[in-house]
């Protein structure tokens, strides 16, 4: 274990996003965290009646080598800013701007119903092309995990 | 010697003696000129409608601090008083009294005290007060006693428009800027502040000396009203010199419809501007831009107030990202895998 | 020319969130961070698009050729509904880093009435055109990302005024609305 | 255009009544309190029992870890007690209290050691000679300075500045050493120049001390590696980091300490103290002490014994005057105000501040008018306003974002504030609270 | 039929269908169980959300609670023994019942009896009056009468005692969550057992100077002079640094120590009267401000009055 | 008897205590949206306790024979179909209010309020529970769209449903039937609410 | 009883019986209502027409022409009307872009001889409480009876006869520019309407 003076860590603490989750698996080298109750829900008026978000809790996977966490902990979960928004660009922003562009150009020698479809069918390969990159995406989608030190 | 009256206190012990409350009654100050003016101007329709906003912004602080936040009263800061002046100087100078109240209570109960009072707000309280007044009662705030006719009576009919109102009036009529420049104050005129408007927009002269005061207290900086006139100015004159005939000059722009007003001491307000230099110079482009396009494109011939409250929502994200540069280079630290 | 009026009015003019009122529940719920609102401002963009794309085309190929306009409505939420999961379950199983990123970064989308309702403005523009559709929800989505952000920095910012205890909440927030509508009044006639 | 450093920065009214003052030696105090935290870092470990007989100059406390120092009696007496007396922290602290030998007593002046210019020691045993005679920073940080001299081999320094800035208000003491021991503090830096093998130094003085910079210019006509340069008056440029940015253009990054941009920083005092213990043997256990305010009969410099409780300086002065409300230990803007006159002087006294009614009490807190003065001020690029309001909601992990912890607490930000707000007491609270938030990572 | 209606329902059913199929495969892959129990401990739970649990929230200590195994080391103070005991029948899991317990206030030196040596100017925090000195008094162990501790109680169950400039706890609202303990920055409030008539006896001073310099900064203060603990028959009573503690668990409240004690430093409460306290006798001449005392003394005895008839008439 | 005041407290908690609008914030765009008026306000509040009463009929009813993963869609078909015949029936027979309420007729559906209800009343509760708590609901959301279109309208246009208080000439505060008047009013209209209810409870 | 178990079977089953009856519901009131709706769209044209012009006997609706004009954007509607096979006027659908906010629509109303018969506005978005009161009485009043042949259908300020709303002459302005277009598109084609009846 490695205590580290938060100080040195400003640079990157100032664009980090932490939840608050508790240790729900742990198999070998894979801590599961769920996160408590739905985070972004928090703060909505409407969750005590809105039923549709359902996924409310989230599990994430982090790998952990240190076998450090106990199951039922109480920890932070650690997500670079820049992260989040990375994410937000490769699964909206990106299959966006391929949606639109193919709209785009197919609306001009096609049907207004083949271009349609054709840049909804465009979504395929491009999820596609996120599903063989999902190894190299698990590399730079790392969480890692804080544990409070009352200090 | 007996110690128990020693004062502990942590650093520092000194401190400069410039206090809020002087920032206020310089600003103040510098107002004045600007108000002798439309007193000369409009006579007593000016000092009537400015005595009533100032004294109602007073009270509605001063009522809002004791009944409803039950907090202590601090309308002897200035800050009232100056948006119940700036307020004043935003009307036209025969605005029908009770509307002129209404106008300070949006300011202050609305625009300043939800929030929290001094200092918490996110919108010019003043603006928001004139703009409520705009929308809500149209006719009245645009409906200007004629310049000179009548110094000395208050309360009039004659009404006359602004120079920027009967632009706008006459291009949307097909007429151009040859048609219309008859119908105009000449630049001096308008330099001077004998044209139709607010009651506190008139003068340029007197708004710059004032403006110029500030500059010297170190009130505000010139970022600000540089930056936006500078801006207006490019603005309207590439348009100008694409079209002389739809489009009038630059130093047309800026000399009528508030926009020196607006300038030194609207968006300058320290509270709802921002906080670096380089977020003013951002925050006054802004201004610029939305003002000009707002004259040219939109419904309103003038459009200083509403850029500026625009502006006034952006004010926490420019200072969140044009924060001071912070002294030293961080050292590369190990980051969080 | 058509598309920059769109564009003016969506973002400018007819805010779909400052005067239009829709979707103010994540505007209201969703805005206390500058960094969620950016994300959930993509994630909107882009479920809006897709959700006026499809619905456009079942509206014009399907359920008009059918005589069915009137099941406009329940057609619509049932697709805006089923797209919504698909998206998740779709990124969830091609890339589960990514979409545990996401997961912790924002709200997941859930219908809302924005992405219906621009769906269904969407049908009634003039000399409407699939691609004139989907432009329109851009716009929205622009419009909506511009409230959100504005919105979200404006609140990070009083978190640390002293607002009354009465105001506190709610009724600070519905303020700041009314008075951010009121500043963009200024832009009347733009279009 | 003199130099000076690029961020904010303030001018307070300067009031340097001593300037003209020679120092002046003060009667030897019947009994000194030796406080046995007088170093940043690790107090030092007391190694006399009561009873004991101790020399002038004697180890009483040994440096009790890495970054602490040792500590040598000022006098020579009996040690009556070993008790806990309020020094300038404000709280009890373990003391070493000696009480003067009665012959000791009359005799006492500052020993005036003929001007030894060459330098015999080699560099270990320089360094050696400073960790030994107890010498810690004396611009008052009073960091020990065998451990800033401890270099770690993979830095190269380039400079040593020596800080003569003295910005603070009121203060004079580095001023009055500079004019009156130039000649050691030239054989001083050369010391330290030797030890650490440097080519350069810089001696930084600000232009309100003309005297001493038209005196350390002549003194240094022929030296190529030593150099004279004024600033122009500005607070805080005696901080390490303002005066290297004004003198160098050279910025220590953030988190960093100045060899890592290749510069030593040492006070004049400190220069001046190394010089004696290299030269003539002599530990640390005098200092010069600026005795000031505008109510005073007789503001001075004096030389004084460390462990002098600050009664005995107040006595020299004339006495406390009438309507006496504060009483400082340092300057007006760094230093910290005392419960009272007991307090014993320590190595980091640079200077006693008694102020009066109208200026002790603080103004009224009123509301940020978000006029950024503080932002404009601070010399760290930071938002002073920002973090109080952070500190004052404990959202200590925001503050920690946004740099609180490169606030080296100068002041200027409540200084400036119109609005009278306490903007620096939360932000030390800030810095204070952010140490306990410690982070274990997987 | 009408055309129509058949459309209406061939479209409807086909977007049933679809929806159905898309949410079966939605259902066997998100597959999330959440245990209801959480939702019912929740219930439960009293939502105070104060984190006197050692969990951020109710909720989140609810789940603690429904995962982990062995819940004898949970405890919530709020709820107290009743709300565990529900909890673990719902869950059949045992808690270990726990003794109730109370914030004491364990510093008496009120303005009379421990003189201000000193003004402090400065924001009204303890934790910032602490940075700077030891205080307005000369005892460094005090209680700063800032109000931190105050600040904290989510619950209204202290006050600042306007005259004493001490802190109260009510002991009635008082859940126990220990928000004040750690909120303090001299750790003067203690978490001691609470008992039905809420009797206890604590020694109110943690000043460790030696007896002298202790009596001279406080009248009530603890001079270490040992007779309590000699004449405490359960040997509950510690001598530490000068100062006396009383071990809550051996004490068995038969009050011996109360009146040997020369300065009064025990604290006892709601024990019948037993003897006359006498009124402490100020160190002489050191009253910063004799005159703001009686004054104030006068008007604050009209709100002390006041806030115990509102306490009176909300129990 | 304990079943009685249950209830009583399952119709009436709508009312104040989890006012859809002011305590529960539900349902905020067709509230901001058509209160130009007292009448516009009235009209949509009615609509929706329709939709919401119908739905919770029919969710209570058939609560059992849906499998909980297709609850959801399940509901939104019940609510939608609702919807589209208040929807059908506004056009067809008061075509004036068909035109003030607009596109917040379909937007009933995402109305959380009901899907809310739906989901977390009406399909744990008995029939009569769950009609009683769409009653209170409705009401409490008719009361506050009426009351906050009553207010917009007084202030706007000085006149309540229809009727006008004023001079025809008079100055109103026309802000109030604009969009930021919306934002404002139930702004401050809150806080009202949330003083009386503090005090009354 | 219990809840059903989430199997694809049950869950398909659920969905396809909720959906059959709404789609028989909505397929049934859609049939119901289908025509009262078309009845009450007429309705409200035909009640415009009833507003605007004299009485007639015929359906304009069915009737109406679409005249394509060069400087209007869309093709102009006329709705001509006739009592007992002769024609008592038409109304014509003006509009205007330069509206405060945009589009002002009118149907206006004319005898044969070119007089108006009263205005009705259809679509406008101008201010609440200043443009809106176009929609006044007192305001069309000024144009009823008015044969633009003679009357200067202009705002005072513009040299016409027309009293502006006080603060809203754009509007004004628009209106009369949108009448003023109604009236020529009239009188150029007087002749073929005349003679439409079918
Ligand atoms: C090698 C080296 C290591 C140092 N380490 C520390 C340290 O760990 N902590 C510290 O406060 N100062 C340290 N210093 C001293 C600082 O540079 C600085 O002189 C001291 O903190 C006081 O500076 P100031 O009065 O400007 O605040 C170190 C200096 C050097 C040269
Ligand atoms: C705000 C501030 C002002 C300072 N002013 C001076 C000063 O005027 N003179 C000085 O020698 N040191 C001053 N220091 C201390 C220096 O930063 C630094 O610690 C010192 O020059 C290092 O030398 P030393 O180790 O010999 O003390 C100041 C520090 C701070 C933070
Ligand atoms: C909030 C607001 C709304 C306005 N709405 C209208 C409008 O609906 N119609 C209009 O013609 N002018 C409108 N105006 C424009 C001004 O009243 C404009 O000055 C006026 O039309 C021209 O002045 P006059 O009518 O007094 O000649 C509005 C102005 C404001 C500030
Ligand atoms: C330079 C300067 C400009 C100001 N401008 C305004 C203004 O435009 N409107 C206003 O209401 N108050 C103004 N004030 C006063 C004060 O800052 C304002 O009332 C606050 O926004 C209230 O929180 C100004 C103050 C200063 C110092
Ligand atoms: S005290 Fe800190 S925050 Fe304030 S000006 Fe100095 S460095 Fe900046
Ligand atoms: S100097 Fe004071 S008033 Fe100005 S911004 Fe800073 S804290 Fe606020
Ligand atoms: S008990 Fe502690 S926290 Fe409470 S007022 Fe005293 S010092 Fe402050
Ligand atoms: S007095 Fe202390 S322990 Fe008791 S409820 Fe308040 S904060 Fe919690
Ligand atoms: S009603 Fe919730 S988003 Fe519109």
């Amino acid at each position: 274990m490695q205590k580290f003076d938060l100080n040195s860590e400003i640079k990157s603490n100032r664009n980090l996003i932490k939840h608050r989750g508790i240790i729900s698996k742990i198999t070998n080298g894979v801590v599961t965290v769920s996160l408590l109750g739905n985070v972004h829900c928090e703060a909505c008026n409407a969750k005590s009646s809105c039923g549709i978000s359902e996924s409310d809790v989230k599990e994430i996977e982090v790998y952990d080598a240190s076998q450090l966490y106990e199951l039922n902990e109480t920890v932070e979960l650690v997500l670079q800013k820049d992260l989040g928004l990375k994410a937000v660009f490769w699964a909206y922003l990106v299959p966006f701007i391929v949606m639109i562009s193919t709209l785009i150009i197919t609306s001009i020698f096609f049907k207004e119903w083949i271009a349609g479809l054709v840049s909804l069918l465009i979504l395929i390969p491009y999820y596609l092309i996120l599903h063989i990159l999902k190894n190299s995406f698990k590399k730079v989608y790392n969480f890692s995990i804080l544990k409070y030190h009352q200090a | 010697m007996s110690t128990s009256s020693i004062i502990v206190s942590a650093s520092p012990h000194i401190h400069a003696d410039r206090t809020s409350k002087k920032i206020m009654y310089d600003v103040v100050i510098a107002l004045i000129p600007a108000f002798l003016i439309s007193i000369y101007i409009f006579g007593f329709g000016a000092l009537i409608v400015t005595s009533v906003a100032i004294i109602s912004c007073l009270l509605f602080e001063y009522l809002i601090q004791k009944y409803l936040l039950k907090t202590t009263i601090s309308i002897g800061d200035g800050s009232a008083l100056i948006t119940g002046i700036l307020l004043a100087f935003n009307l036209p100078s025969n605005l029908p009294l009770w509307m002129v109240i209404v106008g300070s209570l949006v300011a202050i109960g609305i625009a300043k005290m939800s929030f929290g009072g001094l200092g918490f707000n996110i919108f010019n309280p003043a603006l928001v007060g004139r703009v409520f007044l705009l929308i809500s009662f149209p006719v009245q705030m645009t409906s200007w006693p004629t310049v000179l006719e009548n110094n000395t009576v208050f309360a009039d009919a004659v009404t006359g428009a602004t120079p920027l109102g009967i632009i706008k009036d006459g291009l949307m009529m097909g007429e151009t800027m040859t048609d219309l420049s008859s119908k105009l104050p000449s630049q001096m005129e308008m330099f001077l502040g004998m044209t139709g408007g607010s009651l506190g927009e008139m003068s340029a002269l007197a708004l710059i000396l004032g403006g110029l005061y500030l500059l010297i207290r170190k009130v505000i900086s010139w970022h600000i009203p540089v930056t936006m006139l500078g801006t207006m100015a490019a603005m309207t004159g590439i348009f100008w010199l694409i079209n002389p005939e739809q489009y009038v000059n630059p130093l047309f722009h800026i000399l009528t419809g508030g926009a020196i007003l607006g300038a030194f001491f609207m968006a300058t307000d320290l509270v709802t501007s921002p906080m670096t230099k380089k977020g003013m110079v951002v925050f006054a482009v802004g201004i610029g831009v939305i003002t000009v396009v707002i004259r040219l494109f939109g419904a309103y011939p003038e459009g200083v107030s509403f850029a500026i409250l625009i502006m006034n929502a952006f004010v926490p994200l420019i200072n969140s990202n044009f924060k001071p540069r912070r002294f030293g280079a961080p050292i590369k630290s190990k980051i969080i895998k | 020319m058509d598309y920059i009026i769109i564009l003016i009015a969506a973002v400018f003019v007819n805010n779909i969130v400052l005067s239009q009122f829709l979707g103010i529940c994540p505007f209201l719920g969703v805005s206390n961070k500058v960094s969620t609102s950016i994300g959930m401002s993509g994630a909107v963009l882009f479920v809006m698009t897709l959700a006026t794309l499809v619905t456009y085309l079942l509206y014009q190929f399907i359920l008009i050729p059918a005589g069915l306009n009137y099941l406009r409505t329940i057609a619509f939420i049932l697709v805006i509904a089923a797209l919504v999961q698909m998206v998740e379950i779709i990124l969830k199983k091609v890339s589960p880093s990514l979409y545990q990123a996401l997961g912790v970064f924002l709200p997941l989308i859930t219908t809302n009435c924005a992405v219906l309702g621009v769906a269904i403005l969407a049908l009634g523009l003039e000399n409407g055109s699939l691609l004139k559709a989907v432009f329109f929800a851009v716009a929205n989505s622009i419009g909506f990302a511009l409230a959100l952000i504005v919105f979200a920095s404006i609140r990070e910012q009083l978190e640390l005024a002293n607002i009354p205890k009465g105001m506190k909440g709610v009724p600070i927030n519905l303020l700041i609305a009314g008075l951010l509508s009121l500043a963009f009044l200024g832009f009347t006639g733009l279009v | 255009m003199l130099k000076t450093f690029q961020l904010g920065g303030i001018h307070p009214p300067e009031n340097k009544l001593t300037a003209e003052k020679s120092i002046q030696k003060m009667a030897i105090p019947k009994v000194v309190y030796v406080p046995i935290a007088q170093n940043i870092g690790i107090p030092s470990e007391i190694i006399v029992a009561v009873k004991d007989t101790v020399e002038i100059g004697q180890l009483i406390a040994k440096s009790g870890g890495f970054v602490s120092s040792n500590i040598h009696s000022p006098v020579a007496g009996i040690v009556t007690k070993l008790d806990k007396i309020v020094d300038t922290s404000g709280y009890k602290k373990q003391c070493i209290v000696i009480r003067t030998d009665e012959k000791n007593l009359s005799n006492f002046e500052k020993i005036i050691y003929p001007l030894k210019t060459n330098i015999e020691l080699s560099s270990t045993e320089i360094l050696q000679r400073i960790a030994d005679f107890g010498i810690v920073g004396l611009g008052g940080a009073t960091f020990p300075s065998h451990v800033k001299l401890h270099i770690n081999p993979d830095k190269k320094i380039e400079y040593l500045i020596i800080n003569g800035v003295e910005c603070e208000p009121y203060l004079t003491a580095d001023h009055r050493l500079m004019l009156e021991k130039s000649a050691e503090i030239i054989v001083g830096i050369k010391i330290l120049m030797s030890a650490l093998q440097l080519k350069k130094a810089i001696i930084g003085i600000e232009n309100n001390k003309k005297d001493a910079i038209a005196l350390f210019k002549n003194l240094t006509q022929n030296e190529s590696k030593i150099q004279v340069a004024s600033l122009k008056v500005k607070y805080p440029q005696g901080s390490e980091k303002q005066l290297i940015s004004a003198l160098l253009k050279r910025e220590v990054p953030k988190n960093g300490l100045p060899p890592d941009i290749g510069v030593i920083v040492h006070n004049v005092g400190t220069i001046f103290a190394i010089y004696e213990a290299v030269q003539h043997n002599k530990p640390l256990t005098e200092r010069v002490v600026t005795v000031t305010g505008k109510n005073l009969k007789n503001p001075a410099n004096f030389w004084v014994k460390i462990g002098t409780p600050i009664s005995d300086l107040i006595k020299e002065v004339g006495g406390l005057p009438e309507g006496t409300r504060k009483i400082i230990n340092g300057g007006p803007m760094m230093g910290k105000a005392i419960k009272n006159t007991d307090v014993p002087i320590t190595k980091g006294t640079s200077g006693i501040l008694v102020i009066a009614e109208e200026e002790a009490s603080r103004k009224k807190t009123e509301n940020c008018i978000r006029c950024g003065e503080c932002v404009f001020v601070c010399p760290m690029g930071l938002e002073p306003h920002l973090l109080m309001s952070l500190a004052e909601r404990g959202l200590f992990e925001r503050a920690l974002a946004e740099d609180v912890n490169s606030c080296i607490q100068c002041g200027s930000c409540s200084y400036v504030c119109p609005s009278n707000r306490p903007l620096l007491d939360y932000i030390r609270f800030g810095k204070n609270s952010v140490k306990n938030l410690t982070l274990i990572q997987n | 039929m009408t055309d129509s209606i058949l459309n209406s329902v061939l479209l409807l059913t086909s977007l049933g269908i679809f929806a159905a199929v898309v949410l079966y495969i939605v259902s066997k892959k998100f597959y999330v169980y959440e245990n209801p129990l959480i939702a019912e401990i929740d219930e439960l739970l009293p939502a105070a959300n104060c984190a006197g649990c050692g969990s951020p929230g109710c909720k989140a200590f609810a789940e603690k609670l429904v995962n982990t195994e062995d819940i004898s080391a949970l405890f919530c103070p709020v709820g107290g023994n009743k709300v565990m005991q529900l909890i673990a029948e719902k869950l059949g899991k045992t808690v270990a019942e726990k003794d109730p317990t109370v914030a004491v206030v364990r510093c008496q030196g009120s303005c009379e009896v421990r003189p201000k040596t000193t003004i402090y100017q400065g924001p009204d925090s303890c934790a910032i009056s602490a940075l700077i000195y030891s205080g307005e008094t000369d005892c460094q162990y005090g209680c700063l009468s800032e109000g931190d501790c105050v600040k904290v109680c989510l619950f209204d169950a202290m006050y600042m005692d306007e005259i004493t400039g001490l802190p109260v706890v009510i002991t009635q609202k008082c859940t126990s969550c220990g928000l004040c303990v750690s909120a303090c920055p001299r750790n003067i409030i203690e978490m001691r057992p609470r008992n039905k008539k809420d009797l206890k006896i604590f020694v109110g001073c943690l000043n460790e100077d030696k007896g002298g310099i202790a009596k001279k900064a406080c009248a009530l203060a603890c001079i270490g002079c040992d007779k309590c603990v000699e004449v405490c028959p359960k040997d509950a009573i510690i001598m530490f640094n000068n100062l006396a503690y009383i071990d809550p668990v051996l004490c068995t409240l038969c009050r011996k120590c109360v009146p040997v004690c020369p300065t009064n430093s025990i604290v006892e409460t709601n024990f019948p009267v037993k003897k006359e306290i006498p009124t402490p006798t100020l160190p002489e001449g050191k009253g910063v401000y004799p005159q703001l005392q009686k004054n104030q003394l006068e008007k604050n005895i009209k709100a002390i009055n006041e806030t115990v008839k509102k306490l009176k008439t909300d129990a | 008897m304990a079943a009685i005041i249950n209830q009583k407290e399952n119709f009436f908690k709508g009312i104040v205590k989890e006012n859809p609008v002011f305590v529960m914030l539900l349902g905020m765009c067709p509230t901001l949206g058509v209160t130009s008026s007292g009448f516009n306000g009235l009209g949509m509040g009615v609509a929706t306790l329709f939709v919401l009463l119908m739905s919770n009929i029919v969710v209570s009813l058939i609560k059992n024979q849906i499998p909980s993963k297709v609850r959801i869609p399940a509901f939104i078909i019940v609510i939608a179909s609702f919807v589209t015949i208040v929807e059908m029936v506004l056009e067809a027979f008061m075509p004036f209010l068909y035109e003030q309420l607009g596109i917040f007729i379909p937007l009933i559906v995402v109305n959380c309020l009901i899907l809310g209800r739906a989901e977390a009343f009406a399909s744990k509760n008995t029939l009569f529970s769950s009609v009683l708590d769409a009653l209170g609901m409705g009401i409490g959301f008719i009361i506050a769209l009426t009351l906050l279109g009553a207010v917009r309208e007084l202030l706007g246009s000085g006149s309540i449903f229809d009727i006008k208080l004023v001079a025809e000439n008079a100055n109103t505060f026309i802000l109030f039937i604009l969009p930021p008047g919306a934002f404002i009013a139930l702004a401050y209209l809150a806080v009202l609410f949330n003083k009386i209810s503090i005090k009354t409870s | 009883m219990k809840k059903k178990e989430s199997t694809l079977i049950n869950m398909v089953a659920a969905m396809l019986l909720i959906t059959l009856i709404a789609g028989f519901s909505l397929g049934f009131v859609n049939e119901l209502t289908l025509e009262p709706i078309a009845k009450s769209k007429l309705d409200q044209k035909v009640n415009a027409l009833k507003l605007v012009l004299p009485v007639f006997d015929n359906n304009p609706v069915a009737a109406m022409i679409l005249l394509k004009v060069e400087n209007v954007k869309d093709s102009v509607e006329v709705y001509p009307a006739f009592l007992n096979d002769a024609f008592v006027g038409a109304a014509v659908i003006g509009t205007s872009e330069k509206g405060f906010s945009g589009l002002i629509k009118l149907m206006i109303g004319f005898k044969p001889d070119g007089t108006i018969q009263n205005i009705a506005v259809l679509e406008q978005k101008e201010t609440p409480g200043l443009g809106t009161k176009i929609k006044d009485a007192a305001f069309i009043n000024q144009y009823r009876d008015k044969n633009l042949a003679i009357f200067n259908a202009k705002v005072k300020k513009d040299g016409g006869e027309i009293d502006g709303l006080t603060g809203a002459t754009i509007t004004t302005r628009a209106f009369s520019e949108a009448t003023q277009m109604a009236y020529d598109e009239f009188i150029k084609d007087t002749a073929f309407i005349s003679k439409s009846k079918n």
